[in-house]
């Protein structure tokens, strides 16, 4: 036989070298990562009609969100491993920066009692819902089909484990100076039966119920994470600001910094779903289907936010806009 | 300073249980994805993970250590270790990349079922750090190797290893599938962390930079020794769950998972780390035999702790101490003479000083393997080649997808193990392997093994060439001998001495 | 006459193998079908000695001229092929 | 060995980390000292990793390494170079706490 063609060294993984230009640090180590598209009947090298089989084969690959090649998205920010942890650790150092120095200020002594009750009622129980943002975020991640989408998903749950970490933190603060409002104690209480939280707590109760990668991705993405930052985020912050408690609106902005890179990520890959017909109408659809729960979630809350009087519209008029801003 | 100390605020930020309204609790946490070991909640709660850490901990610590890491790298990239290494030295590296750095990976959403299914908040918190832990190894195993892309084709397998069904990774993808992927969130955390990760990544991350550093690639050993510090962290996750589980009277299904994992990730070390250690890695460097690694590590330390955790060496404890001096043997004889079906080059580790090292290391592995040895090695000295390759597969275990060995020469115990399961016969390598099909037959019964494949007509054309063509591995990936059979030479000197006396 | 598989563990060798025979062939067939992947490759010959067939977990030998299709083995099934001495 | 002895191997009681090689890791064998007055400390260097041992209990403390390396130092910075340990483990604020519950 001397037609065998011996393979010879190439500059990159044979996957990525037909391509024209040098990959980046985030190609060589972000894309094509999953193996369980290999064999459509079987993900899982076990016995093909396993629980953990069907359930990829239903959930990931039979959904109606349609592409004809998922392992092409890319983050736009392209966020890595190593440049997670240097950005955020920066970003941590920021945010501890300014717990100490408004500590330090005696900050807490300051604020008015009415307004750390309602940081009780209306900020620490929170907590419940960065975690379940933490949790849809890790199911998206673990059920998406393409590796460059999962990681999006996983770093956006350590990003909500950093939110709900730095309420944590806060609930303990404000429990040392208000040691009579019930932080730290009453913020499941709040969360399972304060009508305020209720709305968001369907949500997300639903949101995390739902197993389609397609639904789940499009409802926690485009519904249910603009919504939670618009309300408990941006106007929660708001209204902290005219309250006289700067460090929170300081703090949400710190976080929407995050939301921010969420959101870049989400527009690019509704930007690669839109490339397949049908998909427009399927995730209008979705997105009808959702939307009413997250605007009653924000009416709910909002309306309780103190001196914000428009903050339930601008949330909703904002979700809005993210998904007008995407085509959506 | 006026921060608050870790422990003042981290159980708030592990008070996270709440019960749902507006779905059933066994809709927010389906039993056979979080455990269907009947336990609440409320049980869960009482969950307390040893190795406690935060997020911006987390953030800072792991920046360091990629800072080290890297650093070392960049310091070393001219220092030509790659293009100078034995080639033994080089076949260690592409086994482990290719077997190990997407697996790595995949273990991010081992950790993410996990964080989203465990009804322990404590272990969701920690499983969130895991699951960045295994990106981080995920992208740190492929980022270091790619330097040597270019210079050596097999490399390409440390990325493509995964995607094919070369025998070893379909055996990988088995053993990892069944541990990790494919299991719910408790029973992950005593199988993939509890069992494998305090167990036997210590083996490879660390047993394997004791060699790598006294074969002074030290760009490996900082990587793989800094990847462990991550898992002795999250492989920590399990170890509470299962104080959970027998404080709840589970103890006998906690014992099962273990007994089930631990046996698998001994075969599969048998066949990736065995070899490597006690024949790729070049005589002078070896720190220790692979037996005495698995003495010092599994053994000594992760046997220790389980018995501290209150479980049972497993039912085959003594199949297991025997097999430690045996099993690999066969495994490096299978893969350096079925060669041409792996992405790296065998190194035979068989001159008369590695036979001494060896026989020193195993008493009577002259009269076994070195009888099987002798053979393979008058056919390369008589330039008889086509007697040093192979012309049928083995068969392989229907559990461990390993080939069924055992101890040849004087010492024959070479065994199957049968098993007729609705109407088909599989085929397994031991006691153990056979038990743990018959746990749960229906996570494996219907699975192929590669052989299964081959006798269905799913292998064209019916030989090597289509055999390698099916496993996607091509001429100038597939391996032959690290030294090109230099070794040879001695033994034709020897031979030569015997005919002049 | 078809095509059959059987599993091979071969006396002195390490490792079963696959060898296919046919429902025709005798139980020395077998034998020099199971010989070819491993004697002179792992195993050295033993001149004068003839190979045997039995199932795994038994003593007796198959008769040699019994043929795969009259020895009831189930597709895959594991035999012994064993070294005997001339004197036997 | 045969399998006898092999199989006692997990007969000890030796607890403490498995220290990455450098500075740190000194600066740990020198605080196990310290910190365990009247315990013996077992370090086997194995180049790439370092054994540091006790028996039953080893406890290190923040305060103590700090001062070994004449540098800052908290407790969970131990990690960069914590590859492994032998034990369960307790970590605090500021100390770590390797042990076995049950005495073999």
């Amino acid at each position: 036989m001397s037609d065998i063609q011996i393979l010879k060294p190439q500059k990159t993984w044979s996957h990525l070298a037909a391509r024209r230009r040098k990959p980046s640090e985030y190609e060589i180590v972000s894309t094509n990562l999953h193996y369980n598209d290999r064999d459509a009947a079987s993900p899982y090298e076990l016995d093909p009609g396993m629980f953990m089989n069907e359930w990829y084969k239903k959930h990931t690959f039979d959904t109606a969100l349609k592409h004809a090649d998922w392992n092409a998205f890319r983050d736009p920010d392209e966020v890595v491993y190593r440049t997670y942890n240097l950005m955020q650790d920066g970003q941590e150092t920021y945010v501890f920066g300014l717990f100490n120095q408004f500590n330090e200020r005696e900050h807490d002594k300051a604020l008015d009692p009415r307004w750390a009750g309602s940081l009780g009622r209306l900020y620490a129980p929170a907590r419940f819902l960065f975690h379940a943002l933490q949790m849809a975020s890790a199911y998206v991640g673990q059920v998406s089909p393409a590796s460059t989408l999962t990681n999006c998903n996983y770093f956006q749950m350590a990003d909500s484990l950093r939110w709900l970490s730095h309420t944590a933190y806060r609930t303990r603060e404000l429990a040392l100076a208000f040691p009579d409002q019930g932080f730290g104690r009453d913020e499941r209480r709040y969360w399972e039966q304060d009508p305020v939280w209720q709305g968001f707590r369907e949500l997300v109760e639903k949101a995390l119920t739902t197993w389609d990668w397609g639904e789940a991705i499009v409802a926690l993405s485009l519904v249910v994470k603009p919504a939670v930052e618009e309300a408990v985020l941006r106007q929660l912050g708001a209204s902290a600001r005219h309250n006289g408690d700067t460090l929170l609106g300081l703090l949400t902005d710190a976080q929407l910094i995050d939301a921010d890179r969420h959101r870049r990520w989400t527009a690019a890959f509704v930007a690669m779903a839109l490339e397949t017909t049908g998909n427009l109408e399927l995730m209008m659809a979705w997105i009808a289907c959702w939307a009413p729960l997250a605007d009653r979630a924000i009416e709910a809350y909002c309306g309780a936010l103190p001196d914000a009087p428009g903050a339930a519209d601008a949330a909703r008029a904002a979700t809005r806009d993210i998904r007008r801003g995407l085509g959506l | 300073m006026a921060v608050l100390n870790r422990m003042d605020w981290y159980d708030l930020a592990r008070s996270t249980n709440w019960t749902p309204k507006y779905v059933a609790e066994d809709e927010l946490f389906p039993p056979k994805l979080s455990g269907e070991f009947g336990l609440p909640l409320t049980a869960w709660e009482e969950y307390d993970e040893p190795y406690k850490q935060t997020y911006p901990e987390y953030v800072k610590v792991q920046r360091e250590k990629d800072a080290g890491a890297y650093s070392v790298k960049a310091a070393l990239e001219r220092s030509r270790i790659f293009e100078n290494a034995d080639p033994g030295w080089k076949s260690v590296m592409k086994a482990h990349y290719g077997a190990i750095a997407r697996g790595e990976y995949a273990a991010a959403s081992a950790e993410a079922r996990m964080m989203r299914f465990s009804k322990a908040p404590g272990m969701r918190n920690m499983a969130t750090l895991g699951c960045m832990d295994e990106i981080r190894h995920g992208q740190m195993q492929l980022y270091f190797p790619h330097e040597h892309v270019a210079k050596d084709r097999q490399m390409d397998w440390a990325f493509k290893a995964y995607d094919t069904n070369e025998w070893a990774m379909i055996a990988a993808r088995h053993f990892f599938d069944d541990i990790m992927m494919t299991r719910d969130a408790i029973s992950v955390s005593i199988m993939l962390t509890f069992s494998f990760e305090t167990g036997f990544t210590n083996m490879q991350f660390l047993g394997l930079a004791a060699d790598a550093a006294e074969a002074g690639d030290h760009t490996f050993a900082n990587l793989i020794s800094s990847i462990q510090t991550d898992e002795s962290r999250h492989a920590q996750i399990g170890g509470p769950a299962l104080k959970v589980l027998i404080a709840n009277g589970q103890k006998q299904e906690a014992q099962k998972r273990v007994d089930i994992a631990l046996w698998g990730a001994w075969k599969l070390f048998s066949v990736l780390t065995g070899p490597i250690m006690d024949y790729y890695t070049p005589l002078e460097h070896r720190k220790q035999s692979f037996k005495e690694f698995m003495e010092e590590w599994i053994v000594a330390q992760f046997e220790r702790a389980l018995t501290d955790m209150g479980l049972d060496l497993p039912w085959y404890w003594d199949i297991f101490l025997k097999d430690l001096s045996e099993t690999h043997h066969g495994m490096h004889m299978g893969s350096y003479y079925w060669r041409p079906t792996v992405w790296w080059n065998p190194s035979a580790g068989i001159t008369p000083a590695e036979r001494d090292w060896l026989e020193e290391k195993y008493p009577g592995w002259n009269d076994t393997w070195g009888q099987c040895w002798d053979v393979i090695i008058d056919n390369v000295v008589d330039g008889n080649m086509a007697k040093a390759y192979p012309e049928t597969l083995p068969y392989v275990c229907n559990m461990c997808q390993l080939p069924i060995l055992g101890t040849p020469g004087k010492g024959w115990n070479v065994k199957d193990y049968p098993l007729e399961y609705q109407g088909r016969l599989y085929h397994f390598g031991s006691e153990v392997d056979r038990w743990v099909f018959e746990q749960e037959p229906e996570r494996y019964a219907g699975h192929l093994s590669i052989v299964d494949r081959f006798l269905a007509g799913m292998i064209q054309p019916m030989n090597l060439e289509g055999a390698l063509a099916y496993m996607n591995i091509g001429p100038g990936e597939c391996g032959d001998d690290a030294h090109n059979y230099a070794w040879a030479e001695v033994y034709r000197a020897l031979r030569a001495e015997r005919k002049a006396v | 006459m078809a095509l059959f598989p059987l599993t091979s563990n071969f006396e002195g060798d390490f490792v079963l193998q696959l060898v296919p025979v046919d429902t025709e062939n005798t139980m020395d067939e077998v034998a020099a079908a199971a010989a070819v992947h491993s004697v002179g490759r792992r195993v050295r010959d033993r001149p004068g000695h003839i190979l045997r067939v039995r199932r795994q977990g038994s003593e007796a030998f198959l008769p040699r001229d019994m043929k795969v299709a009259e020895a009831g083995f189930m597709p895959t099934e594991t035999v012994e092929i064993i070294w005997q001495a001339p004197a036997a | 060995m045969n399998t006898a002895v092999l199989g006692q191997a997990y007969r000890n009681n030796l607890v403490g980390p498995v220290m990455r090689a450098g500075d740190l890791a000194q600066a740990v064998i020198e605080a196990a000292r310290t910190d365990n007055p009247g315990k013996d400390i077992f370090v086997d260097d194995k180049r790439a990793y370092i054994r540091i041992h006790a028996e039953q209990e080893m406890i290190l403390r923040q305060a103590t390494i700090e001062e070994e390396l004449g540098r800052p130092f908290r407790m969970n910075d131990l990690e960069v170079d914590l590859s492994s340990f032998a034990g369960q483990i307790e970590s605090g604020d500021d100390s770590i706490r390797f042990y076995f519950v049950k005495k073999l």
